[in-house]
C-alpha cells in the first residue's frame, strides 16, 4: 500500500476571521453536506436518476474557495459541481429543481447533475467531461484581464477560480492551461481537489510525480499544496491567490488534499478503498472540525450552531419540496436554447 | 448454451481472444483493478496481469495514440472508451492515425485496433454522456464502424473486430448491457460487414442498428397483430455498409424505413438514404422515411430525453402510415 | 469598388468588426506578428494590440475552450484555425461546449464565436493538411457551418458571422484565398443561412458549395455552348441549410446534381439527398447524383489528388447524363 | 528581445568515437545537408510541390541520436522528417521520390513530405500534426516493454526516440505522455529540438518557462539541456538515455538546443528572425564544427572528408534521377492501402 502523504500542516497565523465569517463559512459547508445527503436519499429512493456525483467530505475546499472570492467572481467546476454551485450563491432550490430536471431548475431542466449553470451568480458552469472546464475558465479569467486593459474597464478586476480533481491534472488540457495563464497572467486560480481517486484508480497509479502542486513550478506560476480538510487553510491560500489574482500579478495552482466521503458517484459500488483509509480521512471531517475551531475560538458556541443546521434542514426541505412542486419542462419547448435567439 | 448478459458476452469475447493470442491486450479507465465501469474487463486485471490489461490516466488523445502506435508494432489493443463520448478528445488520433495512417503511409503499417464503449442515450444521463459518436465518425476513412445489439452478435462481433487488421470502433448501447440471451458454448464468430435480418417480411424494410433494433421490435409486434409483414433488418456495419441485404430487401419490399438513434442531420440515415438514391431509386414506391433522434443536445429532464429519441410507438405509426401510401 | 484578394476581403471583415465593436479579438496561431498564415490578420496586431490579437501556443483545445469561456463572459472571439484541420484536436470543446453548452445550460450562456480557417484539398498539401471537416462537424448540434467562396461573400459572411450571437464554424478554401474580385466601398453584410443562386435555370438544378463552385462554373460554360441551361446554387450555409431556395429550384427543374469537395461517406450532400427525399421526393425526375471526392485519404501525388476530388469535365458529363435520361 | 540562452558547454570526457564512427556520422549529416538543399533547388526551380519544412542546421540533433541507435529501434518523426528517415536508414532514392510523389518512394508517393514511413526501417513516420506522433511513439515503446514483459521476448529491448520541436511542447499530448512513459518506466527518448521558433512565434512568447528540459523533473524522468549544434554532445546524452530505457531505466527527455537556417517551410517568408540571431547561429554550424573536430581529432583528413561529400553529391544526384525516373502511382491503385487486406 502507498504511504499516505502527510497533510500539510497549516503555517500561517489563524486566518483572522469574524464570528460572522465564521458562521457565514459554516452554514455554507452545513448547506454542501445537507443538501447533498439529500440528494443520496432521493437516489437511493428511486426519486433522482443519473449520474450523481456527491461531494462529501470535500466542503472545506468549496467554501474555503468560493466563499473567499467576491460576487462578481467566476467559478467553473466539473461533474461534481452540487456544492461548489451553493457556495457560488444558486439558490438550493434552483440546484435541487435542476438534480430533479424542473424547469426552476438553473439549467432549466436541461443540464441535470453534471451541467448546474447560472449566468446570473458567474457560475460558468459543470463539466461533464474532465478538463474540459478549466480552458472554459481560462477564457472568462482572459476576458477579464482584456476587458481592463483593451477596454479600459477598471472594474474588470474579477477572478475566476476552476476546480478539478487529480485525475484530471493528468489530462494535456491541465498543462496548456497553466502554460496560458502563467504566460499570460490572467486572474486565475487553479484549484485542484486531490481527494486521491479517480473513480477507482488511485492517483499514485495514474500519475508518475504525485505531488501535483509541484507542477507549477515548471510553468512558472506558484504551486501550494494545503490541508483539503482545514476550511481556514483553505481559505487563507485562496485569499491570497486571489489578492494576488486580482493584482495582476497571475494564476496561482492550489493542490488541496482532500477525501470525498461516498463513492464516486452514487452508482459506485466503491469497493477498491480500504476501510481503513476511509475511516482515517472520515476522522478529519471538515465540519466537525471546523466547528470545534469556531467553539474553541469562542467565534460560536452550540446553539448558534445547531440553529444554523436547523435553518440549513429547513432549507433543504423547502429546496426539496420546491423541486419536486415544480413544473416539468414544456414538451413544446424542446428545441428552444439552441441558438442564442430561442 | 449459457444464458449471458451482453456486457458479460463482451467480457467473454476478450477473454477468449486475449487466451488465444498474446498481443490482444485492453487499455483505459479503470478497465483494470476497477474492472470496468460496465464490468466488460471485469477480473482480466487478475488474469492477465496489468500491462495486458492497462489501467490509463485520463488522456484520451494520447492513451488512443498509443494504441495506434503499439497496433503499428504488432500488437492488437482494444481501447476502452469508459463512454464512447470522451473519445472525443481522440478524435484527432482517431482520424488522422487510425483512419488515414494506412493509406498514407502507402501500406507500411497496418493498425489492428479495436476501440469500443458504451455510447448512446441512456436514461438521463445528461448530454454528454449521450451522444451518438458513429454520425461524426462516419465520414473518416478507413475505420471500420460496428454497433452490437444483442448479446450474441456482441460476443462474435467483437472478436471479430480484434481479429480484424483494421481500425474498428465498436460502438455498445449504455442500456442493453444487460440484456440476456443464451449464448453458444462452442466459439462462434459474427462478421464485420454484415447486416443481419433480423424479421423477414414483404411489406416494409424497416432499417436500424443498436438500441433502435428494440424499439422497433417493439414495434413489430402490434403491427403484426394489424395484419403487417414488416421486415427489420439491423445494420450492425455502419462503415461500409450491406448494401447487398439492403438491396435484396427493397427489391421485396419496395418501401424504407430507418430508425436511428443518432441525430437526423448527418446522420447514419441520412447517407443510406443518399446510397439507396443512387442505387435503388427506381425500387422506392415512396420516400424513404427516417426516424432520427431530435437535431438537440440529449436533455436530462426525463420526459424531454424521451421526446429526444425515437420511440415504438411513432415506429408503429410510420409503418401504418407507409403502408397506407397509394402506389 | 476596388479590386480585392480573399483573404484580404476576409482581413477587411475581421478589421471593420474590430473598429465597430471593442469586444471583438482573434487569436490563435501566428495571427498576431507573423499575420496569419494566410496573411488574413495581416498587419493587424500592430493596430490592435497583443490581446486583441492574440498568438497562442499550439494548444488548439485549450486556445478554442478559452475562447469559449471568453465569449460566455462577453467578448466575441474569432478563433483561427491555422488550417482547419487543426481543430480536430479541439473537437471536444467545439462540440461539446461550443455546439452544446448553451442548450445544456438552459439559455444561461451564449456563445458568439467564429471559428475560422482554411480547409479544402489544396495542392499536394498531404492528407492531414487537405481535409474537409464540414462531414465530421455536420451533425453537431447548435452550430452554424458556412462557407465562403468569393471575395464578396467572404467579406460578407464573416461580418455577419461575428456579430452572430452563435458559434459559428466559418470554412475558408486554401485555394480560393488569391481569388479577385472588386468589392463595394460601401458596409454590406451577407446573411449567414441563405443560399446563393449563382446563375438562375431551366434544366438541372446544380449544388455545390466553397472550391467546388468554381469547378461547377467551369463547366457550366461548354454546357451552355451547347445548349443546356443549368441553375448554380452556392449553399454558403451549410448548416442549417436553406432548403427554401433548393425547393424552388428543384421544384423548376425537377433534377438535382450535387458537387462537394467533401467525401462521399456521410458527406454534406448525403444529408441533402436525405431532406430532398424528405421534402421532394415527388418533384424528382430522376435520381438526385452526387458527385464527391473519393473516400480515401487525400494521396499527396499530384494525379492522384486530381482524381480524388470532382473535376469540371465529370460535371459536365453528369449534367448531358442527366439531360439524357427520358422522363 | 530576448537574451540568447546560454548554450551548455559539453562537459563529459570527449565521446570516444572511432574514426569509423566519426565518419558514419559525418557522411550522414552530409547526406541530410545535401538532401534538403537539394530540395529546396527542386522546390525553387516548381519540381516539387507541397508543404516542404526543411531540416538544415539541425543535422546534429538527427545524426546525433539516431546513429545512437540500433538498427531495430524505432524513430517517430513530424513533418520535418527527411533527415530523420536518411538517418534510420531509409535509402535517400526512396524518401527523394516520396517528395516527388512516386510509386517508389517510401511511402508509394501516397505521404508526401511530411509523411516519411518506412516498417522496414522502424520509422513510425512522419506527422503532419504537431505533437501527434508523440502518443505513436509511446506505443511503440510500450510495445517493447509488452513483448518483452508478457511475452518473455527477451530481445525485445528496442528503444523508441521520438522527435518533436520546441513548440509542440506546450501541447497536451507532450504532457499526457510524458506522463505515461514516466509512470511505466517506457524505453522511450522524449528528444526537443528547441530551435527557437514555431513558424513565427518565438518559444519565449509561447511558453512561460522556456527551459524546456526543466520540466521533466516534475514527472520523475530526467531531462537533459545539450548542444544541439554539437553532434558528440548529443550522440554521448543520447546513448546515456538509451542505456538507461534498453536497461528498462525509463525514459529520458533530452532537450537540444539548436537552429534552423532556413525558414519553417520553403513557403515561409522568415520575416521575424533577426539577421543577427540567423548570423549568430549559422556561425555554430554543426557540420562545420564537426568537421574541425575530426580534423582536429586526427580522425580524418580533409581527402577523406572530401570524398564523403562527394560520395554523397553522388548519392543525392542519384536519387534526384531515381526519383525523377521513377513511375507514379498507378491510378487504378487509388483504392489501395486503405484496409490491411488492399
Ligand atoms: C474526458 C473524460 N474522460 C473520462 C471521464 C470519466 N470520468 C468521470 S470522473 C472521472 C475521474 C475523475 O477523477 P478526478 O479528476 O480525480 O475527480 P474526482 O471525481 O475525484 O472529483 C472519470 C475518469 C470523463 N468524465 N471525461
Ligand atoms: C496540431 C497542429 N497545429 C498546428 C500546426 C501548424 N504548424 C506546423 S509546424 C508548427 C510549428 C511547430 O513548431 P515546433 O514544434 O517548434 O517545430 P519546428 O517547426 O520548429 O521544427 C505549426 C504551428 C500543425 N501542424 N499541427
Ligand atoms: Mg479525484
Ligand atoms: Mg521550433
Amino acid at each position: 500500500m502507498v504511504q499516505e502523504r502527510t497533510l500539510p500542516t497549516f503555517q500561517s497565523p489563524p486566518a483572522q476571521i469574524s464570528a460572522e465569517e465564521g458562521l457565514m463559512i459554516y452554514e455554507d459547508m452545513i448547506l454542501g453536506r445537507y443538501f447533498e445527503d439529500k440528494c443520496a436519499e432521493m437516489y437511493y429512493r428511486g426519486k433522482m436518476f443519473g449520474f450523481v456525483h456527491l461531494y462529501n467530505g470535500q466542503e472545506a475546499v468549496s467554501s474555503g474557495v468560493i466563499k473567499a472570492l467576491r460576487d462578481d467572481d467566476y467559478v467553473g467546476s466539473t461533474y461534481r459541481d452540487h456544492v461548489h454551485a451553493l457556495s457560488a450563491g444558486v439558490p438550493a432550490r434552483s440546484v435541487m429543481a435542476e438534480l430533479f430536471g424542473k424547469e426552476t431548475g438553473c439549467s432549466k431542466g436541461r443540464g441535470g447533475s453534471m451541467h448546474m449553470f447560472s449566468a446570473e451568480h458567474n457560475l460558468l458552469g459543470g463539466y461533464a467531461f474532465i478538463g474540459e472546464g478549466i480552458p472554459v475558465a481560462l477564457g472568462a479569467a482572459f476576458q477579464s484581464r482584456y476587458r481592463r486593459e483593451t477596454m479600459g474597464d477598471d472594474a474588470a478586476d474579477q477572478v475566476t477560480a476552476s476546480f478539478f480533481g487529480d485525475g484530471t491534472t493528468n489530462n494535456g488540457q491541465f498543462f496548456e492551461c497553466l502554460n496560458m495563464a502563467a504566460l499570460w497572467k490572467l486572474p486565475m486560480l487553479f484549484v485542484v481537489e486531490n481527494n486521491k481517486w479517480a473513480i477507482g484508480m488511485a492517483h499514485e497509479r495514474a500519475t508518475s510525480q504525485p505531488e501535483i502542486y509541484r507542477k507549477a513550478s515548471v510553468f512558472g506560476l506558484p504551486g501550494i499544496e494545503v490541508d483539503g480538510m482545514d476550511v481556514l487553510a483553505v481559505r487563507a491560500v485562496a485569499q491570497e491567490a486571489i489578492a494576488r489574482a486580482r493584482a495582476g500579478e497571475g494564476p496561482t495552482l492550489i493542490e488541496c488534499l482532500t477525501y470525498r466521503f461516498r463513492g464516486h458517484s452514487l452508482a459506485d459500488p466503491d469497493e477498491l478503498r480500504s476501510a481503513d483509509e476511509k475511516a482515517k480521512w472520515q476522522s478529519r471531517d471538515p465540519i466537525q472540525r471546523f466547528e470545534a475551531y469556531l467553539i474553541e475560538q469562542n467565534l460560536a458556541d452550540d446553539e448558534v450552531l445547531k440553529a444554523i443546521r436547523q435553518k440549513i434542514e429547513g432549507v433543504v426541505e423547502d429546496a426539496l419540496s420546491f423541486a419536486q412542486d415544480s413544473p416539468e419542462p414544456d414538451p413544446s419547448e424542446l428545441y428552444r436554447y439552441i441558438f442564442a435567439e430561442d | 448454451m449459457a444464458e449471458t448478459f451482453l456486457f458479460n458476452a463482451l467480457r467473454q469475447a476478450i477473454d477468449e481472444e486475449m487466451g488465444r493470442d498474446q498481443t490482444v491486450m485492453v487499455l483505459g479507465e479503470d478497465v483494470g483493478v476497477y474492472g470496468g465501469s460496465y464490468k466488460v474487463t471485469k477480473d482480466l486485471h487478475g488474469k492477465y496481469g496489468e500491462l495486458r490489461v492497462l489501467d490509463t490516466p485520463i488522456a484520451e488523445n494520447s492513451f488512443t495514440g498509443m494504441a495506434i502506435g503499439a497496433a503499428m508494432t504488432g500488437l492488437r489493443p482494444i481501447v476502452e472508451g469508459m463512454n464512447m463520448g470522451f473519445l472525443l478528445l481522440a478524435f484527432n488520433q482517431i482520424s488522422n492515425n487510425a483512419g488515414m495512417l494506412r493509406y498514407t503511409s502507402g501500406g507500411n503499417f497496418k493498425i489492428p485496433l479495436v476501440i469500443r464503449g458504451p455510447g448512446g442515450v441512456g436514461r438521463q444521463l445528461g448530454a454528454e454522456h449521450s451522444q451518438r459518436l458513429e454520425a461524426y465518425f462516419q465520414a473518416v476513412p478507413g475505420l471500420k464502424i460496428v454497433a452490437c445489439s444483442t448479446p450474441y452478435n456482441a460476443k462474435g462481433l467483437l472478436k471479430s473486430a480484434i481479429r480484424d487488421d483494421n481500425p474498428v470502433l465498436f460502438f455498445e448501447h449504455v442500456l442493453l448491457y444487460n440484456l440476456k440471451e443464451d449464448l453458444p458454448n462452442e466459439e462462434y464468430l459474427v462478421p464485420l460487414d454484415r447486416a443481419e435480418v433480423v424479421r423477414p417480411g414483404q411489406d416494409v424494410t424497416i432499417i436500424t442498428y443498436s438500441r433502435m433494433r428494440h424499439h422497433v421490435m417493439a414495434a413489430v409486434k402490434p403491427l403484426e397483430r394489424k395484419g403487417f409483414d414488416p421486415e427489420v433488418i439491423d445494420l450492425i456495419a455502419l462503415k461500409p455498409i450491406d448494401y447487398d441485404t439492403l438491396g435484396q430487401s427493397i427489391r421485396k419490399t419496395h418501401r424504407v424505413i430507418i430508425v436511428e438513434e443518432c441525430m437526423k442531420t448527418g446522420g447514419i440515415a441520412a447517407e443510406i438514404i443518399a446510397s439507396i438514391n443512387d442505387r435503388f431509386f427506381d425500387e422506392l414506391d415512396a420516400p424513404v422515411l427516417r426516424l432520427s433522434s431530435q437535431d438537440i443536445p440529449t436533455p436530462y429532464n426525463g420526459r424531454l430525453e424521451s421526446l429526444t429519441i425515437v420511440q415504438p410507438q411513432q415506429i408503429e405509426e410510420a409503418v401504418e402510415k407507409m403502408m397506407q401510401l397509394q402506389v
